[in-house]
């Protein structure tokens, strides 16, 4: 068992870090949003799943409630990553794909 | 109906007076006392001896005569009333001074003399010459009663008590005190301010706007002689040492010569009877400063002659004035045709005032120059005193013919308002008594006035006088001579007087008093204004400033002050990479916002993460409920700081120049560094607390394992309690504050950009309606293990207030107010009752204020639990949060929308 | 147990909270409420001086908690004194307010309210961080007060007056925390116990924090250089508002005397002193630049701001001589004080509204509507301001000066104390020849002011003239028991004992077994 | 029943919630939770106008299954391209043709979008007919719309909208 | 350990006094929550710095942190928010009422 | 074992923290400085919970409940103000 939470653990805190490297390391505002939301929520996860795991195991009782967490961020992740590429694009932020005007022009606003 | 009121308070006093003058007579003292402040020496304590009785019935006798004169001299326009009641109000002060046996009651009647007179001179509003003579009367007289009161202190100090029966008895105690010396000075201070000696004579020729009664009875006759009055009430405890004769004497000398010298040049009648007045005050002073016994008896003496006669002459010049209209002595002239029995009156009491033979004046004068004589042998150079004082006397008589001759004769008056006439008999029965005075005691002084001055005599002197002897002739003496130097001389300088005049305009027109304070006036405002600019800019920046350098130098000084080491010898704890990383992210964070502090939304941004490693911090070192707290506290403010800079100006201006920043910096540093190294002296230090106490008593004495918890809704519920109300007084605050603002709201943002157009994205408001039940339930969680685990009402309240703000931030004001009880203001007030109640509560059985309550139930099925009166506590912060935050937020949500739709807002009462 | 003792501070909480929750009432109702309850509290402060003035002193245990442990209400003379002043002051203030000003804003009433409850807070709590709560409380109320009604240089005045307050309370903090990280509690007399026992190597971090102690109470009693937020504040609020903060820097002031008697009392050793060695210096320095500040004023509201700084100098140079007769000297100035700066803003008020355009600037004007009747009365307070004799001003001046013959700096403080009155009385002079004396607007700019009865307008004013009157007719009694209450002060150990059990002496924490 | 129980799913969800939420499973914590389950949507039904009517729970069952299998991958994919570097990233911008006409659907599959294979919803177009969305990389704009329509919007048109 | 914590502290308080000495609103009122957070870290670590073990009664547990500071602190965060709450918007009515965001209103840009 | 985990798993999620606050700091947009904080929260609730299995004691568990809580509600009034200025419409 302490294998398995050692590798819930392990590739958690990986995720977590990978997720915060895209963030640093990409080149336009578009792509590290990616990292962040996708990679952290896994690694987050991940790291709830081995809490759980970890005290159902060494307090009485199943330790479930981690998953709370889970769930929360799995339904306010996306909504953060949505509106900050909303405002990214609100603020004309320049993007690395030369934006295509059939795409943008009806979309690209100005009520 | 004031003049008669006040005519029948004077006799009252007389009648009051009356029965007590047979004991003074006997050579008792009347003691008379109140209790007052006995803890402190003061009581009111009236003492009746000869010095006192003669002042009283100066007071009283010549009180009654201006009464009546001043009945016919105001005008149907004046308000008698107001008259009546100041001068009543001076008159009873005045006797108080007089009467006084403690001299911090005396200093206190003192005063008010001094305020009565301000409202006297001050009697006719309209006039600038009024408003300012009666200031500077304030401000001169005021600056002595204040010297005196510190020279009182240390006399009273110096003689054990302030009571006069023991100050009298105490002089040699006094004299050989090592403080004698600053408290003479500052008791004769106010002495000499009083009664108008040099160089703070100036003040009375400029009193003289008032009416003429007030100029004869306050400024001549009797408040001016509060100085002299005082020297002479001292006279047995301070004078006798060089430095009483040396100040009290040069002082009175230079007063007498300077008094008489200007006199003889005023063309105001009131003017010249002003500055005799000085003179004559320096006469009287410099016999207190020659300091033996019989100079002391001369002064008495020509303080009662020079009331008589001083008194008669400036009703005389009021008479004059108000019947021609004029007081300039170069347009009075040959008034003898049109009012001869006013002239006569003047003439005789002018040359009582010059020291004429068969008027009381003589006498003392006489008295005076035998005492400058015979106090002139005991020094060297001593014949300078009387030839001085001889200089001195021709002036006095120069003024005084003057005085008869150019308002009484010198031709024909020109150009006056009025044509003059006899006043109203009334109006002259004042001065005729008066001049019958005169005569009276200048023909026969041994049946008049020698048993009252006897009597004063003891009381100054407190013991039996010396013989004195008030003859008219005394043969041929040196006094005799110097009087008929006087009048010789006088006469011839009077004959000169036009050669003389013109001398004076030329050389000495300019050095007036008057300018030298009203310079020294401007100066003293320009002074005060300055330095309050100085110091009080009316900055903000300024305060701050001030505030935190004090607070440096403050912390800096008790540390080192104190010798102690700056670490102590405490284990410390190892440093960890995490703790590392997450304290230079936010030392980074913490600069970035100071240097992007003008990209304000940055600065949000970096302050938010500052936010959050205190939160970790928290977590670190054993805190959950702090760090909860932290959270939510964060996520609220940062919330109010958009709202807040949504109105305000995105990237402003750089403010500071390099300067200003630098200074900054530097005092920046200078108080991080002091919160640090404070910080580290005591972590480093070993200590030892009541925490144990919680520990142990949370449980059983509390009902909840949370120790936090149980502290802040038990052990100290009362500061929850206050945190609560601030909390409450803030919103309540905003609330009232918030109302009817409008500001203009940004069209766009900082670069220019106008607004999206999607106001409340589809896709977050969906969803945030989603986490609506779901932050409620975790609200209520955490106010409900609060006892026993990290939360509490204070966090649940903000998680449930976050989760309705979401709601706000995802659908809008309109969408969620609508769905939500309109008016917080009774959800706060409903929470403050439920904590305030519960506290009540226990009260029922008899037990403080708060003390807390709880029980274990068990129920079928649910099982057992705990009812703690502290969760209903808890409850009502939970309301109180929820409503407070809600209710600064939605209105300051609410508020760019109230300038277009006024309509929408809800209705909260006032 | 005597729930007496609470009885004023949970009296305007509640009067508050009513208050709030009745809102849907109309104001005359609400108005006498808040009369009635602020009268109560004089009644309150009465039987609590009446209880304590034998030399008594009451404890009030929170929540039933032994102190140390808990918060402890502690009366004692000094509290009981302060918080008749402070109810009696509300009340003239209060009647004034209830005459138009308390519905130009919102919840002038609540705030009222709380502000008393922050301020008896304050002096009945013998606990330091219960001081901060009580302090925040009625700084809160002072906020949302000072602004009431509005207006931009009140905005203004209000901005800087809470910033400075918040650093103010940061301040605290700092202290507080030090004085508990070092000496582990924060009840006053455990505190004042452990101080009288502190090994000498941990004296540097006590005695900064004493010091920076002292800072925040020099702040709220507006000591120089802490004395500049004053001045703004107090001449751009409402006459009530101004009035009632007259009581606000003798909190500071009472707090300084509290720290001063109490925790670096006579038995704290070598920290004994700590604090009276500055008091006595900023306070002569501030006596002198708060009358200066009086002489610069060019209007009347900022004239009285400026000598409430001065009156703050006056105060703390009596309680700095640190004798029993220089504290007592300083507790009977103290409601003088008061009691003439919120009659001079009440009167300031009447006058202002009577100028028109010239509002209170010192500037000749339209010849005042009842010019006599404010004349006089003007007159009377410049002569309860300005220590004239023979009103309560002077007999506070005479105690001061008397306590300060034996002391070193006795020539200082006859010099201060004896100059700045000179100047007190030129200024005041100068105001009233301004305001009353001269006239040179035509008739016809006189506003039209409603005079609706015109003693009902100036009865509060009056009233608090009136109180000044009863401290000199009753002086006798004032002064023996404020020499009673200076006595007291300076036996910290009866004070102790009272709240702790036991003596000031060293040894073992009551509570804690090893 | 509506007045009263306005969203009885709702309830079951929010007691199960509950339970998770004091981590453990004792009649009290249940009865608390159902009552809280209870309560709370009433409380808050003016926020939840319209009733939550799920039509195909097993469809939707194995929606969520997919897309948790999907978040899975797309994690490794995305931390893959991230490992590898900025050059190895090929971003796109794609407008997706909408049939979901509900906001809640569309706000599912806007974040459904957000956790799968490379993508962000990033803007809702005002008439709804269109959800932009960026690709981290991709070649063929085409199949992502094509994937993402299939994948995801069908099942979640069946299960509110059908 | 100690010496990192009181470096935090002294780095908030020289930044909030930094800002706090600024001209503008926003900067003072950030100023002011710097100062705050420096306070509140200041206070709680009077307690001495303990990790891994907080206040809450458990059979299990080797030791306790001082719970008293915490609960200080508790008080005195929920008051700087509600003195926050207050500056800020006493903030906008200066803006407002002066018609502009310097402390003084003086607009001299 | 665990603990062996737990040292390179904080080691990794102290690094993106740190990289997390690089982002924030070096900016350059304002929608990129929102996602460094958003990050930097979830990366703290990794944090917390890692913290809480070390100490094997999950009284952190709340706090992190918070955070993904709070970190919502900041990351979406940031971007809310960003859009539209006035987050509270
Ligand atoms: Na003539
Ligand atoms: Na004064």
């Amino acid at each position: 068992m302490d294998y398995l939470l050692s590798f819930l653990i392990v590739t958690g805190a990986a995720f977590t870090f990978i997720g915060s490297l895209g963030l640093a390391r990409l080149k336009d505002f578009y792509t590290r949003l990616h990292g962040p939301t996708k990679a952290t929520t896994l690694g987050v996860g991940c790291v709830l799943v081995a809490s759980a795991v970890y005290f159902s195991l060494h307090e009485d009782g199943i330790s479930l409630h981690e998953i709370l967490v889970t769930l929360f961020l799995f339904i306010t992740a996306p909504v953060s990553a949505h509106l900050l590429s909303k405002a990214a694009l609100h603020q004309q932020l320049d993007s690395l794909t030369p934006r295509k005007g059939k795409a943008d022009s009806n979309l690209n606003e100005r009520r | 109906y004031a003049a008669w009121a006040a005519g029948l308070f004077t006799l009252l006093g007389l009648a009051q007076l009356a029965p007590r003058i047979p004991a003074v007579f006997d050579g008792h003292t009347t003691i008379e006392r109140w209790e007052w402040m006995p803890a402190s020496g003061l009581d009111l304590v009236f003492r009746l001896d000869g010095l006192g009785l003669l002042f009283a019935l100066l007071i009283l006798g010549i009180g009654l005569l201006i009464v009546l004169y001043a009945r016919y001299y105001l005008s149907a326009r004046d308000s008698m009333g107001r008259f009546y009641s100041y001068l009543m109000l001076f008159m009873g002060a005045m006797l108080g001074i007089a009467l006084s046996e403690n001299i911090i009651q005396l200093l206190v009647f003192w005063e008010l003399t001094s305020i009565a007179s301000f409202l006297l001179i001050s009697y006719w509003q309209h006039r600038e010459d009024a408003r300012q003579g009666a200031r500077m009367a304030l401000a001169i007289t005021g600056a002595g009663g204040l010297a005196m009161l510190g020279g009182f202190v240390l006399l009273g100090e110096i003689a054990g008590s302030y009571e006069l029966s023991v100050i009298l008895a105490s002089g040699e105690t006094i004299k050989a005190h090592p403080l004698y010396l600053p408290m003479l000075v500052l008791v004769l201070l106010g002495a000499f301010t009083k009664s108008a000696q040099f160089p703070f004579h100036f003040w009375l020729p400029n009193a003289m706007a008032a009416p003429t009664p007030v100029s004869a009875y306050l400024h001549s006759a009797t408040m001016v002689k509060a100085g002299v009055f005082l020297m002479a009430r001292l006279f047995p405890a301070l004078s006798g040492t060089p430095e009483w004769s040396w100040l009290v004497g040069s002082v009175g000398l230079a007063t007498f010569l300077v008094g008489a010298f200007i006199a003889l040049f005023q063309h105001d009648l009131k003017g010249l009877l002003a500055y005799s007045t000085i003179s004559h005050l320096g006469l009287i002073t410099v016999l207190f400063g020659i300091g033996t016994p019989l100079a002391a008896v001369a002064g008495v003496f020509h303080i009662i002659n020079h009331a008589i006669f001083k008194a008669s002459l400036f009703m005389a010049a009021g008479i004059i004035d108000h019947e021609s209209g004029s007081r300039d002595m170069r347009r009075l002239n040959g008034l003898w045709k049109y009012m001869p029995h006013t002239a006569l009156l003047a003439m005789v009491a002018a040359a009582s005032m010059a020291g004429v033979p068969l008027l009381n004046g003589f006498l003392s004068k006489e008295m005076f120059f035998a005492e400058a004589v015979s106090a002139g042998t005991h020094f060297q150079l001593g014949w300078l005193l009387p030839a001085v004082i001889t200089v001195g006397g021709i002036f006095a008589v120069a003024y005084s013919f003057r005085f008869i001759h150019d308002v009484f004769f010198n031709g024909e008056p020109i150009d006056l308002p009025k044509t003059p006439h006899e006043p109203t008999r009334w109006m002259k029965i004042p001065v005729e008594f008066l001049v019958a005075l005169c005569l009276l005691v200048g023909i026969l002084p041994a049946l008049t006035v020698e048993p009252i001055l006897y009597v004063a005599a003891t009381g100054l002197l407190q013991t039996t006088p010396p013989d004195f002897d008030l003859a008219i002739w005394h043969g041929v003496n040196p006094a005799l001579v110097m009087s008929v130097l006087a009048m010789l001389g006088g006469g011839v300088l009077y004959a000169f007087r036009a050669r003389l005049f013109a001398c004076h305009e030329k050389y000495c027109g300019r050095i007036v008093g008057k300018q030298l304070f009203d310079g020294l006036m401007s100066a003293l405002f320009a002074l005060a204004r300055g330095l309050t600019a100085l110091l009080d800019r009316g900055t903000l920046q300024r305060i701050v400033l001030s505030f935190v350098l004090s607070v440096l130098v403050l912390g800096v000084a008790g540390f080192l002050g104190s010798g102690s080491p700056l670490t102590g010898q405490r284990g410390l704890l190892p440093l960890d990479g995490i703790s590392l990383i997450a304290a230079i992210g936010l030392i980074l964070a913490a600069i970035g916002t100071v240097v992007m502090h003008r990209e304000r939304f940055t600065a949000l941004v970096l302050i938010g993460a500052v936010g959050l490693v205190v939160a970790l911090i928290f977590v670190k070192f054993s805190a959950p409920d702090l760090a909860l707290t932290q959270l939510s506290v964060e996520i609220v403010t940062i919330v109010l700081l958009m709202l807040a800079l949504y109105f305000l100006p995105q990237r402003p201006a750089r403010q500071s120049g390099n300067p200003r920043v630098l200074r900054d910096v530097a005092v920046a540093a200078a108080a991080g560094m002091g919160a640090g190294l404070l910080a580290w002296s005591v972590l480093t230090r070993p200590y030892e607390t009541i925490a144990g106490y919680f520990l142990d008593n949370a449980k059983p004495g509390g009902g909840g394992y949370n120790v936090v918890n149980v502290i802040l809704v038990d052990f100290r519920g009362f500061d929850t309690l206050g945190e609560i109300a601030v909390l409450a007084l803030a919103a309540l605050g905003i609330f009232a504050m918030l109302e009817h603002l409008h500001l203009p709201a940004p069209r766009s943002d900082s670069q220019g950009r106008p607004w999206n157009w999607d106001m409340h994205p589809a896709v977050m408001a969906s969803l945030t309606r989603l986490l609506l039940p779901l932050a409620l339930l975790v609200s209520i969680f955490i106010l409900l293990r609060g006892h026993n685990l990290p939360g509490g009402g204070f966090i649940a309240g903000l998680v449930t207030a976050v989760a309705l703000i979401m709601q706000y931030l995802a659908n809008g004001v309109t969408w969620t107010q609508s769905r939500l009880p309109g008016n917080m203001h009774p959800v706060i007030g409903i929470g403050l009752l439920i904590a305030t109640l519960t506290g009540l509560g226990s009260w029922l059985v008899g037990h403080p204020f708060l003390t807390s309550t709880f029980t274990y139930l068990d129920w079928p099925v649910v099982g057992k639990f705990e009812v703690a009166s502290a969760l209903a506590f808890d409850l009502g912060v939970y309301l109180v949060v929820v409503g407070a935050t809600l209710l600064i937020l939605i209105h300051l949500g609410l508020m760019h929308s109230t300038s277009q739709e006024r309509s929408q807002l809800p209705e909260e009462g006032r | 147990m005597n729930h007496l003792v609470i009885a004023p501070v949970l009296l305007p909480l509640l009067a508050g909270l009513v208050l709030l929750l009745l809102r849907p009432l109309t104001i005359g109702p609400r108005r006498l409420l808040s009369l009635l309850a602020v009268a109560a509290q004089v009644l309150l402060a009465i039987l609590l001086l009446r209880q304590v003035g034998g030399g008594d002193i009451l404890t009030y245990a929170l929540g039933d908690w032994a102190p140390p442990f808990g918060i402890v209400l502690v009366v004692d003379r000094l509290a009981a004194w302060m918080l008749l002043v402070t109810a009696l002051l509300a009340l003239f203030a209060l009647l004034y307010g209830v005459r138009g000003i308390d519905t130009r804003g919102r919840h002038f009433h609540v705030l009222f309210q709380w502000q008393l409850f922050g301020l008896n807070g304050a002096f009945l709590t013998g606990d330091l961080f219960n001081l901060f709560v009580f302090f925040e409380i009625l700084l809160l109320a002072s906020y949302g007060l000072l602004l009431h009604g509005g207006g931009r240089l009140r905005t203004r005045a209000g901005l800087h007056f809470v910033v400075i307050n918040l650093a103010g309370s940061t301040l605290f903090l700092f202290a507080v925390g030090t004085l508990y990280g070092i000496l582990g509690t924060l009840n006053m007399a455990d505190l004042a116990r452990q101080v009288a026992m502190l090994p000498p190597e941990h004296l540097g971090p006590v005695k900064a924090a004493g010091l920076l102690l002292f800072g925040v109470f020099a702040l709220k009693g507006a000591l120089i250089p802490l004395h500049l937020w004053l001045p703004g504040a107090y001449a751009n609020t409402s006459a009530p508002v101004a009035a009632l903060f007259a009581i606000m820097t003798k909190v500071g002031a009472y707090s300084i005397l509290r720290l001063d008697t109490l925790i670096f009392g006579a038995a704290a050793g070598s920290l004994s002193g700590l604090i009276s060695g500055w008091v006595l210096p900023l306070a002569l320095a501030t006596l002198v630049v708060g009358m200066l500040g009086v002489l610069a004023a060019t209007a009347l509201r900022q004239q009285i701001a400026y000598l409430v700084v001065a009156s703050v100098g006056s105060l703390l140079t009596a309680f700095g001589l640190g004798s029993s007769a220089g504290i007592a000297a300083g507790l009977y100035y103290l409601p003088h004080a008061t009691f003439a700066a919120g009659a001079f803003f009440l009167l300031a008020g009447s006058i202002s509204r009577r100028r028109g355009e010239h509002d209170d600037h010192f500037l000749p004007g339209v010849m005042l509507t009842d010019r006599i009747v404010l004349g006089t009365l003007f007159f009377l307070v410049a002569v309860l301001i300005a220590g004239l004799p023979p009103l309560s001003g002077f007999i506070g001046k005479w105690l001061t000066l008397k306590a300060a013959v034996d002391h070193a700096w006795m020539p200082w403080v006859l010099a201060v104390v004896l100059g700045t009155s000179l100047l007190a009385v030129i200024a005041m002079a100068r105001s009233g020849n301004v305001l009353f004396y001269r006239s040179e607007a035509p008739e016809a700019n006189r506003p039209t002011v409603r005079t609706e009865r015109l003693s009902r307008e100036l009865l509060p004013a009056a009233g608090l003239v009136a109180l000044c009157l009863a401290l000199v007719i009753w002086a006798g009694p004032v002064d023996e028991f404020t020499r009673a209450t200076a006595d007291q002060l300076l036996a910290p150990e009866t004070y102790v004992r009272a709240v702790l059990g036991t003596d000031l002496a060293p040894g073992v924490r009551p509570g804690v077994e090893p | 029943m509506n007045r009263l129980l306005p969203h009885p799913l709702l309830t079951l969800v929010l007691a199960l919630i509950w339970v998770l939420l004091v981590n453990e499973l004792s009649a009290g914590a249940i009865i608390l939770g159902l009552l809280l389950g209870w309560a709370i949507p009433l409380f808050t039904r003016a926020f939840w106008p319209e009733r939550v009517a799920i039509r195909r729970p097993l469809t939707l069952l194995r929606f969520i299954i997919v897309v948790l299998g999907d978040i899975v991958i797309a994690n490794f994919v995305v931390a893959g391209r991230i490992l590898l570097g900025p050059r190895h990233v090929h971003p796109a911008f794609v407008a997706i043709p909408l049939d979901l006409e509900t906001d809640l659907a569309i706000s599912l599959l806007a974040n459904t979008i957000c956790l799968t294979p490379g993508t962000v919803s990033a803007q809702l177009s005002p008439d709804r007919s269109q959800l932009l969305v960026h690709a981290l990389n991709t070649t063929d704009p085409e199949d992502v719309v094509r994937t993402i329509k299939q994948r995801y919007e069908a099942p979640l048109k069946k299960v509110f909208e059908s | 350990m100690e010496a990192l914590v009181s470096l935090v502290i002294g780095v908030l308080t020289a930044c909030g006094v930094y800002l706090a000495l600024r001209a503008r609103t926003f900067p003072v009122v950030l100023g002011l929550t710097l100062l705050s957070y420096a306070v509140n870290l200041f206070l709680f670590t009077m307690g001495r710095l303990t990790i891994g073990q907080p206040p809450v009664i458990d059979a299990a547990a080797g030791g306790y942190a001082d719970p008293l500071p915490q609960a200080l602190v508790l008080t005195a965060i929920v008051i700087s928010f509600a003195m926050t709450a207050f500056v800020i918007m006493l903030s906008l009515k200066a803006r407002a009422e002066l018609g502009n965001d310097h402390v003084d209103g003086r607009d001299d840009r | 074992m665990i603990e062996t985990a737990l040292y390179i798993a904080f080691t990794l999620v102290g690094l993106a923290v740190a990289l997390a606050f690089w982002r924030l700091l070096r900016g350059p947009s304002a929608p990129d400085r929102i996602l460094a904080l958003d990050t930097l929260y979830v990366n703290t609730i990794a944090l917390l919970v890692l913290f809480g299995i070390h100490l094997g004691n999950n009284i952190y568990f709340e706090a992190a409940l918070l955070i993904a809580l709070m970190g919502f509600v900041g990351t979406v009034a940031l971007c809310k103000y960003l859009l539209r200025g006035d987050i509270i419409e």
